[in-house]
């Protein structure tokens, strides 16, 4: 159980983070300069804000209340920083070793050439970090913070560099040592991917706070802004107004010209809402098929048609309005629906799969 | 009459540097690393052996540790004194030339990574074991030339030496001073023979002590 | 006599000896002849130098004989143009006023840990220290105890301050140094002579020529006397001239 | 028209490339270490190959058989290096402005502020890159290349340490900029999903070589080697044996117990083949409805049904072999058909899904 | 009496510094960028000045630019004759204090990105450019180390002024030989008003640098 408070003012920033995780890999998600790095920094010790209470464990780390401040030495966690600081002066070898200078060369020897082996990195042991490629710097880092087996692992976007092959290897690779030695991970990444399949538990910030915590599984269903909505891919979010509750946790929404029914009992009629759907959650309706019902059902036009790698894209807009729609089908679907520019025909979203944000106001960042 | 001087010289040089990267490194790294008026005034007080003439200087070094001051008769009850002896040349060497050290390094402290020392720390690293062997490898190029400096400049300095070591030949008559000698009573032959084989030492000294620190890990590669 | 005040003033080089000599006797001799002059102190041997890499000077006062014959066998000065104007007074000058040293054979005293002397190569004082301990027969016995400086000037801080227990070192500087003064006999060493010349290049012959007959002026030697030198005879003053 | 050869030999790795493209957007794609960097740094001409050619258009950059080498100032690229190298002692503004010093002040101003607002970094522009975030960084380090309006931009992994949102809306504003511009782009990235959305054409590279050229549907359709097609996403990869063929540009491969049709007919019979199919290129079988043809189906165990961010995926076994089968599925899709961990359901793969590498020899990294 | 000194002092001084840094800083820099054994000859021998006592090297150049050699007469007939001029006093405080530019700026040229001077040249800059736009400032905690060890020096400089430039009160006497004279004359409270001018003098002006350039950009912030 890891307990983190922090308030900290700079001239222009402001943090004030609160947040508990119990979760083996928690993944601190966000915008560019929320405070992430910041954060995870506070928790290795590296950073003192102005006001902070960190528990780890039984472990109280940071009471400024108390003016308790253990030192980053006495915390043993594994931090792998932005740029990976790695010691430029050291060959890769030495940079894997410099932790376990308290223990037997022999042991040090061998426990080194463990971790490099599997981080792929043998034969490179001589090298100095100036001579290695992006990603095998990446993986020196993460050896070195890993073969000192630390109560606590903080990797700050430690997986960006690598080609995905490699990348997924690692991922393994991180997950099971984390599994073998049953060290909670911290983890900043921009993957929403990645922090999907790594992450038990994510903490989603916003402007030096945290706005959502919880299991992936729950912030790709509901999550609770449209900014974060953005991030974990539901491309289509758009306002309309509550116009009836046609059925007891039933409402419809106005939008546009049409009329969209969502399973929410809790809107009161006239309410602006934002609502939104993932473009994978777009069925298409086969013509020569009867409606087993009425609602829900749109008229779009086909206007883009775009193959994105394992992945086939479709832009639509409806018949009235004229609102953009992100569909997204396997290729091979998108071949056996046949759909073409241009094309004119009719979808169905269905109604739980539609997300009515509890913010109000004006979508940040509309599509 | 020509190799004592010369090996007076070096030693004096040697433990005059030795002395300098032991006061002048802990002073070099305050400096990089606090930032208020007081330390900034500190900085620039370390300029002042470097400013004074090294006569002057050497007279306010024989009077503070002389046989008359409480130091001076303090250290010569300890059985070390200092003034008309060679650790009178290794005290003068010392004060002129550790201002290059603490500048120098002072400057490459302040250049070094500070998020490679934190990577250190979490790693386990005391403050101790940061400086070490992160902190001080990392600035070493900079402390290297400013003890190459400091060598060279111990090596040459005549007027504070003289002034607290006196000119015993055998015992404190440095190269530095013999060749002051043989230029003053017009023995130019001599001279030149004496300048030529400092230089050289010196030369060979610098070139080794780059080398050696070329192929360390931390030199450029 | 009087000149304009715009002139150039002579530049008159000076050795070390003389340092505290030098105010008095260029205003006098400003006074005198109302020609300005100005002193540049230096070790003799350090003016010569510079006097044959072109210095501009207009006479040069030595603490020697040797550096003038020097000159003047370069074609730096004339023959003609050289005068002795002092002898040096080599003394022997100990820190504590309770010292126990009364004369030179007291060096030999254990007490007497160092004793401070102008380097016998460099400066004129330190031939004359040397050729006194010589005749004393102290010269060997003494040698781990003496210090050799690069000036006379130093070697009397160096008694000043204590760190040398006495010193053998001029009169001219031991008068305004916190020291007790002990004679030692002319006879122990050659006289020290304090020579002058004009110096060939010199623009301002006339005001130098008038400075060296100032230098035999009673007023000139009168403060040659007050700061510690001794008035050369004018008969020994002949016989040095021819060796 | 880029033309592109360059050989370089370190002491322990060897580049040798060649290539040329007309794209507007050209991705680089390979694993970590293979010389991505260094092509990039050929081009930009801050690394000087033993060997080399380099033209652009009508320009010839570097051709060292004349030793012609055009220096970098005079070759006018746009060029973001892997750490953004943003000039710690001048402020964002600065480093914005620092290719413009030519320009009037007034209008220099004026570009700067322009460019600062497309790429959000309104109000940092007094800021030192020390004080920025990672995020913030790279945006700046986009913005000083893109304001010269170079002749080609080259961006090493210049996408990669953003949050998804800005990620779509930068990749948004490169394309605008290159289109309008029209600039030619040079992309090092490891995200799939970034290289097939931005990469007009892909130049594969593995050991210091170039391995496949193409389009990237191509590239997604037929890897040249197993390993590009692990990367970009075929996940199932196997080795058989060609058993016969049943009819005119049809192969029958053995698979273990199994037997799979696969659209190809020059395959001699005995040969060893590595074949390999697309995670969402397995379809499951209805139990209630008649099969169309008999062949390419298989009997499978369900291991695992996970959610992956927005996708299902699903690990199976063949019932005979028990070879591990991934398939990915749209959550929904999952939902509908009531997966669960434990069954015994049908798999068809289809015979053209299914491809055979040309490579023979045992796959690398084969999963 | 007190102040024609010290603004010798002081013009010696800075020009000497301003030579010091138009000269020091190529060889500085070619140093920092070469590697070959000549160039790291050259690095020691740059050493030399300060290995050699003040007074002989001034002796050496007083004979190197005296009227006696070919340089000073044609110096002489050019009408800017060197030594016993204040100008001698420049080449005098040059000579000591160049070696301390040198070795501190080619540290800091040695430790600075080339990454980013790639980046510079990529975005037009020419070779001039980048050096002075990136390089230089990149480098500037060590330049300026070396600068402010260089003033003080050259303020500082008495053995080396003294036999290039004479003591000529008004023309030639710096601050360091008025000091110097005052102590020759036995004027211990002199010297010590002396003395205390220079160095709060050196003190002001060093930490005037150093706040000023603190606050450029690429001064640590
Ligand atoms: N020393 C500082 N002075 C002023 N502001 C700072 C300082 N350090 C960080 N900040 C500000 O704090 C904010 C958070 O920075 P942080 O590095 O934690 O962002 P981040 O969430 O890690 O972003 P990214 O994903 O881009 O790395 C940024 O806006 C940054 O400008
Ligand atoms: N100066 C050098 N000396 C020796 N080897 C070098 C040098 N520079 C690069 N290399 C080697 O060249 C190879 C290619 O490096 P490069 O930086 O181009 O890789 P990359 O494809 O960009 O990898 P990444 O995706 O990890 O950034 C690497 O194996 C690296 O070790
Ligand atoms: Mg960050
Ligand atoms: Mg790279």
């Amino acid at each position: 159980m890891i307990r983190v408070e922090l308030h900290h003012t700079f001239p222009d920033f402001t943090l004030d983070v609160r947040f508990t995780t119990a979760a083996d890999v928690t993944v601190l998600f966000g915008p560019s300069g929320v405070g992430k790095s910041l954060t995870v920094r506070a928790i290795a010790g590296l950073f003192t804000p102005h006001r902070g209470y960190i528990q780890v464990e039984e472990e109280v780390w940071l009471d400024t209340a108390r003016t308790l401040h253990i030192p980053p030495q006495k915390r043993r966690v594994g931090y792998v920083p932005q740029h990976y600081g790695l010691f430029p002066h050291l060959t890769v070898g030495e940079n894997v070793a410099f932790g376990l200078r308290h223990m037997a060369p022999g042991e040090r020897q061998q426990r080194v050439q463990e971790m490099l082996t599997l981080m792929r990195l043998e034969g490179l042991a001589d090298r100095r970090p100036g001579e290695l490629s992006g990603g095998q710097q990446q993986r020196v880092a993460l050896a070195r913070a890993l073969v000192t087996q630390p109560r606590l692992l903080l990797l700050d976007e430690a997986l960006g560099a690598l080609d995905p092959v490699l990348r997924e290897e690692l991922r393994e690779t991180v997950r099971t040592i984390q599994h073998r030695y049953r060290i909670p991970l911290f983890l900043i990444t921009h993957d929403v991917e990645e922090a999907a399949l790594l992450g038990d538990y994510w903490i989603v910030f916003e402007e030096g706070r945290v706005v959502q915590t919880g299991e992936p599984g729950e912030i790709f269903r509901h999550p609770a802004t449209p900014h974060i909505a953005r991030a974990v891919g539901m491309r289509n979010i758009y306002t309309g107004v509550v116009r009836a509750h046609p059925a007891a946790g039933i409402t419809e929404i106005q939008w546009g010209a049409t009329v969209l029914q969502v399973e929410r009992g809790d809107l009161p009629v006239g309410r602006d809402v934002i609502f939104g759907f993932r473009p994978e959650d777009v069925l298409f309706v086969r013509e020569d098929r009867p409606l087993a019902h009425a609602h829900n059902i749109l008229c779009v036009r086909v206007d883009e048609v775009r193959l994105v790698g394992t992945d086939c894209v479709i832009l639509l807009r409806t018949c009235e309005g004229g609102e953009r729609i992100h569909v997204r089908l396997f290729p091979t679907v998108c071949e056996d629906l046949r759909i073409r520019p241009g094309q004119r025909r009719r979808i169905l979203i269905r109604r739980r799969a539609i997300h009515v944000f509890d913010t109000a106001g004006h979508p940040k960042g509309m599509g | 009459m020509m190799w004592s001087p010369l090996w007076l010289s070096l030693r004096v040089a040697l433990f005059a540097t030795l002395l300098g990267l032991a006061t002048g490194l802990p002073i070099a790294y305050i400096l990089a690393r606090k930032d208020s008026p007081w330390v900034d005034t500190l900085g620039a007080l370390t300029n002042l052996p470097l400013v004074l003439p090294p006569t002057v200087l050497g007279y306010y070094l024989l009077v503070a540790f002389g046989y008359n001051s409480p130091l001076g008769r303090f250290l010569d009850r300890l059985g070390i004194p200092l003034v008309f002896t060679w650790r009178g040349a290794v005290l003068a060497a010392w004060m002129v030339s550790m201002p290059l050290i603490i500048q120098s390094a002072g400057a490459a402290f302040a250049a070094v990574d500070r998020e490679l020392e934190d990577v250190a720390r979490t790693l386990g690293e005391s403050e101790w074991g940061v400086f070490w062997r992160v902190t001080f490898p990392l600035a070493r190029p900079g402390i290297l030339a400013g003890t190459l400096m400091a060598f060279a400049r111990a090596l040459g300095d005549f007027g504070t030496t003289l002034m607290v070591a006196g000119n015993i030949p055998g015992r404190t008559q440095t190269m530095a001073i013999a060749i002051y000698d043989a230029v003053q009573m017009g023995d130019q032959q001599r001279a030149n023979a004496l300048v030529l084989v400092l230089t050289l030492t010196a030369l060979a000294i610098l070139l080794l002590l780059r080398r050696l620190t070329h192929h360390l890990p931390g030199g450029p590669t | 006599r009087a000149t304009s005040p715009q002139e150039e003033p002579l530049h008159v080089a000076a050795a070390t000896s003389l340092a505290p000599t030098m105010p008095d006797l260029l205003n006098a001799f400003e006074e005198e002849t109302g020609h300005r002059a100005v002193p540049i102190l230096s070790s003799s041997g350090k003016l010569a130098q510079q006097i044959t890499n072109g210095a501009p000077y207009d006479i040069f006062m030595s603490a020697d004989t040797q550096y003038v014959d020097h000159l003047i066998a370069t074609g730096y000065a004339q023959p003609n143009d050289r005068t002795l104007y002092a002898l040096g007074v080599l003394v022997l000058a100990v820190h504590a006023p309770d010292s126990p040293v009364r004369g030179l054979p007291d060096l030999l005293q254990p007490d007497v840990r160092r004793v401070a002397m102008a380097n016998p190569h460099l400066a004129p004082y330190g031939r004359a220290a040397r050729e006194a301990l010589e005749h004393t027969g102290l010269w060997e016995p003494l040698q781990g105890k003496l210090v050799l400086a690069e000036t006379v000037r130093q070697a009397t801080q160096f008694v000043e301050t204590g760190n040398a227990d006495a010193g053998l070192i001029a009169l001219s500087t031991a008068q305004d140094a916190r020291v007790q003064v002990i004679p030692i006999p002319p006879s122990l060493y050659t006289p020290i002579r304090h020579e002058a010349v004009i110096l060939r290049r010199t623009p301002s012959r006339a005001a130098a020529r008038a400075f060296l007959t100032f230098l035999q002026s009673p007023r000139a030697q009168r403060i040659f006397q007050e700061h510690g030198f001794r008035i050369p005879p004018p008969t020994r003053e002949e016989d040095g001239r021819e060796p």
